[in-house]
């Protein structure tokens, strides 16, 4: 064990993989410098420019031509900066990776990982905050991670990178600084679909992921407070999710809250909600309910920004109305 | 090899007109001397990414024209499993890694199969195929950049027939062409009759001999024609009158031919070759409706190891 | 009233507000020969090359010069062929057209129509198949359409073309060759948001959009002949969607069933079941269900195409196990 | 106007310090004489799309300084009413169409805006600026193709600072730079020394005439420096030592200075122009700080009339 940010114990996880496998590349703009947020500080110099290369400013090619070099079976990293810029890059994305192993019969594999970082992060404003996992839960083909933890920022960047499926890879740019125990182990693993209790309770099941599992937390510590006692559960990621966890916890608890930092109309809070009450409808003390952002951009001015983020006492409001 | 490229595509039309090939095909019949010239160059090791108008390249590339004929037919012993069909066939045994539904989206694609070459210091290439109209994609740009930015060993080969679907190019395109393009963003680039299968090969030669000495990515400009519609079923009435006659003297067979028979080979030779592609391709498209659809379950099947739909279809 | 199908009634739509309003103009790939379906047949030669206009194969420059056209003022309706080739021009749609007007603090309006038509039509496979609405339903300042009569296609389009927002307006492949009544009106508008009744019944509602409207309501044709009378609704534009009506319906049936032909998980199904969970939880006499797409690519060959298409039957199957 | 930019950036970088200015700043100290040549040709009319490193432009082209100053501290005031900060500013009023956070997104909304112009055949034009990195995206082949196909009215303006964020560009650039890539796209370009005002003003002057008189795009390269970081925030310690020293002479403000001296102005005349340009950014940067941040319910606020946030929030 080793205390690690976020930033850092991704950081160790691409040098450990870089270092395992020398199939294993990373490839972005301005990585050669550390990338954009220091999560690639020291890598090129220890692997060389060709492992850990700087890319032109072509999110298409970057996507692009990571598809044809994990066809051929090299297994890139790609830093695409921030979530918003991938989408100059879906076609390669959704069109191309997610699709290539399926309709080519089986011929091709395609070990990508995309590392984009999502959310909110201090007036960075609408081109710069969005978090569209939901999107990318949708399409067949696709993984989808979104770590909250450092432990599990470097476990399960290992397992994307060891994984022969493309990996949509979510961290969030509001837990670069966030410290943690990390485990030292070359082959800690966390594998996909295993989601993580946070926190025991009979009382609900709160269901989160990426930074809003903090604030989730948050608001458990303050239901306990109260003598509410819910149970927090980490899904990691998103696609596969941890139906099982999850719906072994609401048939205990009989109430379901799903909280995500992401737009609430269509985001994946309504698969689970919409899962979790076709399933355990008839079991349920209290509907289903979800908290996630209104329909809006987010903004720059913090009164503005913040409108639109879920709250530690939003949450801690629903849970107590779902207990009356 | 033209003769059979042309001999399955013209199987695979009636196969349309049969209706047992169900999806769009975009035959090449004009075009064949293009991946015929640029293809004996390469070998089995080397690499291919193909467009919507794949069928040429990957018959050239040697994929095995039954496992076509399969596909085409959504059939069992298709190439793809029946699972692609003509826009996505595929054969990775004869390094053949793909035909794209999405215009100039293999461009970028060829261009990381290339960075795998360079990183893993094998010896050997990528060809990648386009359209006259996939010079106005962004993918254009960003990855003939890309493979000049890294020297990679990769032949973009742009098969110029005047048309985009339905839209004279030259209409939606502005500059001097593909070639000065390539040229701009650092890929030396070579034009040539496109229906001259020996000056393709001759230029191809050039190129690859280049690109295998290390020095990075080359360009192929081909002018050719395409004498069909855009796909089978297109009646490509928005053709002036009297153009397809006008390249009745340039179709790359014929001109062949004439080659041939101009050195000394019998007209005999030739035919016999014609009705050696037809036969064949005759045999496939028999075999090919005598195949059985793949079962329902292939739809769960390849799509990925974890989550796979196949553990749990919802 | 006229017999037409649902392409000449989009055609109809689009000739009528060329001929309304000057500010309107069209431009796509082929658009001179009429597109690639027909749907523009005869309105380069009505309206000449500047107001139906080709374009270069060129999605982000398609979507992009539609948003600086709309934003000085212009309203382009701009095609994109197949939904699929949309992913080309992502960045444009959502995070230029989406968020100017917002993050311009109001100073723009965008008012553009982004045509893309969607759907599973015989084996045209993975990548021209896609339903792919939920994404966009999730993007603040998108409105989504989906018609599924000529009518509607008609009196959308034209809606979609005189509002002032960016609409996404999704029309089936499947369904050009459709033909039924469409009012000559040249002000009849279809408004966002209101759900229509296919078909009323007490027993069950099941909800859907787009093509999937019919294969629901021959479902509860048949259905009817087992004595079960199941509503049918067409919410008709998934953002905003018709939320009253469809809580009104399933407070009066107690049961729903969201169908649509787009993946199930993360699909826009699960905003509905989710919501209506959330709402009407305690009142519902038997859990909520969706029937959707399973997670897999479509393929080209029939039976792997099919394998993935939510069938009458299926549909039949599961509103009769709803009534045990 | 080059003193007010840089006035302004030096007062914002201050407020980045003072932990009021929030969000990202990309600074465009030592390339105002970029925007300032260019918009000298412009009037208010006339449209303009810009960049994440868009303060000077949206000046040149006459927003208020204090309601940018405002915007930049995301308060009431602001041209985007603290919505959009640095990297959204606008000023429709003036026909400033947007800064963008996309690298590259803007070459097609101003092709567009141009052709805006066309079909309402307008007497007024277009300018796009973008970074020497924006080259090697999509939308910059697209942009100037569709541009020159519909011959619309657009001057693009390439601000060639030798960087990419913390990149050289020209390692990550392939081919012979952006002035060879647009004329290979159909689009006339000119290079010219981007520090120096009276070349830029010449070089627009020429290529603006051209658009007037309906000759289609243009393209203007020009080569500067940024003497700050990439971001406010950025210590830029990747550049070789001495390479921003190197660069002092070069420095816009600094050579307009030696020219109007040895044109005959006097230096008191200059050091006003200066000290009236930090007074003005001084009273922009007091009033913002005095300023209410908007209310929370904005967020809801001009998002869309149909299925807004604002009648139900979820
Ligand atoms: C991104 C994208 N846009 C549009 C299409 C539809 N489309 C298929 S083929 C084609 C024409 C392509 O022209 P060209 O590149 O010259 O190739 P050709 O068909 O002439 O071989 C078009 C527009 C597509 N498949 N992908
Ligand atoms: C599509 C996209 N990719 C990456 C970024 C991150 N980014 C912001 S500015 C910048 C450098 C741009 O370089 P250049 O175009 O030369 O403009 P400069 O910053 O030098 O003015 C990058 C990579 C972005 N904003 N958008
Ligand atoms: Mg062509
Ligand atoms: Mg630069």
């Amino acid at each position: 064990m080793a205390r690690l940010s976020y930033l850092d114990a991704g950081r160790a996880a691409l040098a450990e993989e870089l270092a395992r496998d020398p199939l294993v590349w990373a490839i972005g703009e301005d990585l050669g410098r550390g990338g954009v947020f220091g999560q690639y500080r020291g890598l090129t110099e220890t692997f060389g420019p060709d492992r850990v290369s700087d890319a032109p400013i072509s999110e298409a090619a970057i996507l692009g031509a990571a598809v044809g070099a994990a066809m051929t079976g090299t297994r890139p990293v790609v830093e695409m900066r921030f979530s918003d810029f991938a989408l100059c890059a879906v076609d390669e994305l959704v069109n191309q990776a997610a699709k290539a192993r399926f309709m080519f019969g089986g011929q091709a594999r395609v070990p990508l990982v995309v590392r984009e970082p999502i959310g909110m992060w201090r007036s960075s404003a609408a081109q710069h905050s969005q978090s569209l996992e939901s999107w990318y839960a949708h399409i067949p083909g696709l993984v989808v991670a979104c770590p909250a933890t450092p432990a599990d920022n470097k476990g399960m960047l290992k397992a994307a990178i060891r994984c022969d499926d493309p990996v949509v890879y979510m961290e969030h740019k509001n837990l670069w600084g966030l410290e943690d125990e990390v485990p030292d182990d070359p082959d800690y693993l966390v594998p996909f679909g295993e989601a993580r209790i946070v926190r025991g309770g009979g009382d609900a099941t709160i269901v989160s992921w990426s930074a809003q599992v903090h604030v989730a937390a948050a608001a458990a510590e303050a239901l306990a407070g109260q003598g509410i006692e819910a149970e927090v559960i980490d899904l990691r990621s998103i696609w596969p999710w941890d139906k099982e966890r999850v719906l072994a916890s609401v048939a205990r608890t009989g109430r379901l809250l799903v909280t995500h930092e992401a737009v609430a109309v269509a985001g994946f809070g309504a698969e689970i909600a919409a899962t979790v009450a076709e399933r355990l409808g008839r079991d349920l003390k209290t509907p289903v309910r979800r908290l996630g952002a209104p329909r809006a951009p987010v903004g720059y001015a913090p009164p503005v920004e913040d409108a639109v983020r879920v709250s530690r006492d939003a949450i801690v409001a629903a849970v107590t109305e779902m207990m009356r | 090899m033209m003769h059979r490229i042309r001999a399955l595509e013209e199987v695979a039309l009636r196969g349309l007109a049969d209706k047992v090939v169900l999806g769009a095909i975009h035959p090449s019949i004009g075009q064949e001397a293009v991946p015929v010239g640029v293809m004996g160059h390469m070998s089995a090791d080397d690499l291919l990414l193909s467009t919507h108008r794949g069928h040429g390249h990957t018959l050239a590339k040697g994929a095995s024209a039954t496992a076509m004929m399969h596909e085409l037919l959504g059939r069992v012993g298709g190439n793809c499993g029946g699972k692609g069909g003509s826009m996505h066939i595929a054969d990775f045994e004869v390094g053949m890694l793909g035909a794209n539904g999405v215009v100039g989206a293999n461009i970028v694609i060829a261009a990381g199969a290339a960075h795998a070459i360079k990183l893993r210091r094998e010896n050997r290439m990528v060809a990648c195929f386009f359209g006259d109209g996939a010079i106005n994609r962004g993918p254009f740009l960003e990855g003939l950049n890309w493979a000049a930015v890294f020297r990679l060993p990769v032949l973009f080969v742009c098969e110029d027939n005047g048309y985009s679907a339905t839209t004279r190019t030259a209409t939606m395109t502005a500059g001097a062409g593909p070639a000065a393009r390539a040229r701009a963003i650092g890929v030396p680039a070579v034009e040539v009759d496109g229906n001259d299968v020996l000056a393709v090969d001759a230029a191809a030669a050039e190129l690859i001999g280049a690109i295998r000495a290390g020095d990075g990515p080359r360009f192929l400009h081909a002018r050719t024609y395409r004498i069909t519609g855009h796909t089978g079923a297109d009646p490509a009435t928005y053709r002036p009158a009297g153009e397809v006659e006008a390249q009745a003297h340039n179709d790359p067979i014929g001109r062949a031919r004439d080659t041939l028979l101009a050195a000394g080979v019998a007209a005999a030779e030739v035919d016999a070759v014609r009705a050696a592609a037809l036969a064949e391709m005759e045999a496939a498209y028999g075999s090919a409706r005598a195949a059985p659809y793949p079962p329902a379950d292939q739809a769960f099947v390849d799509v990925q190891d974890i989550g796979s739909p196949a553990v749990e279809a919802y």
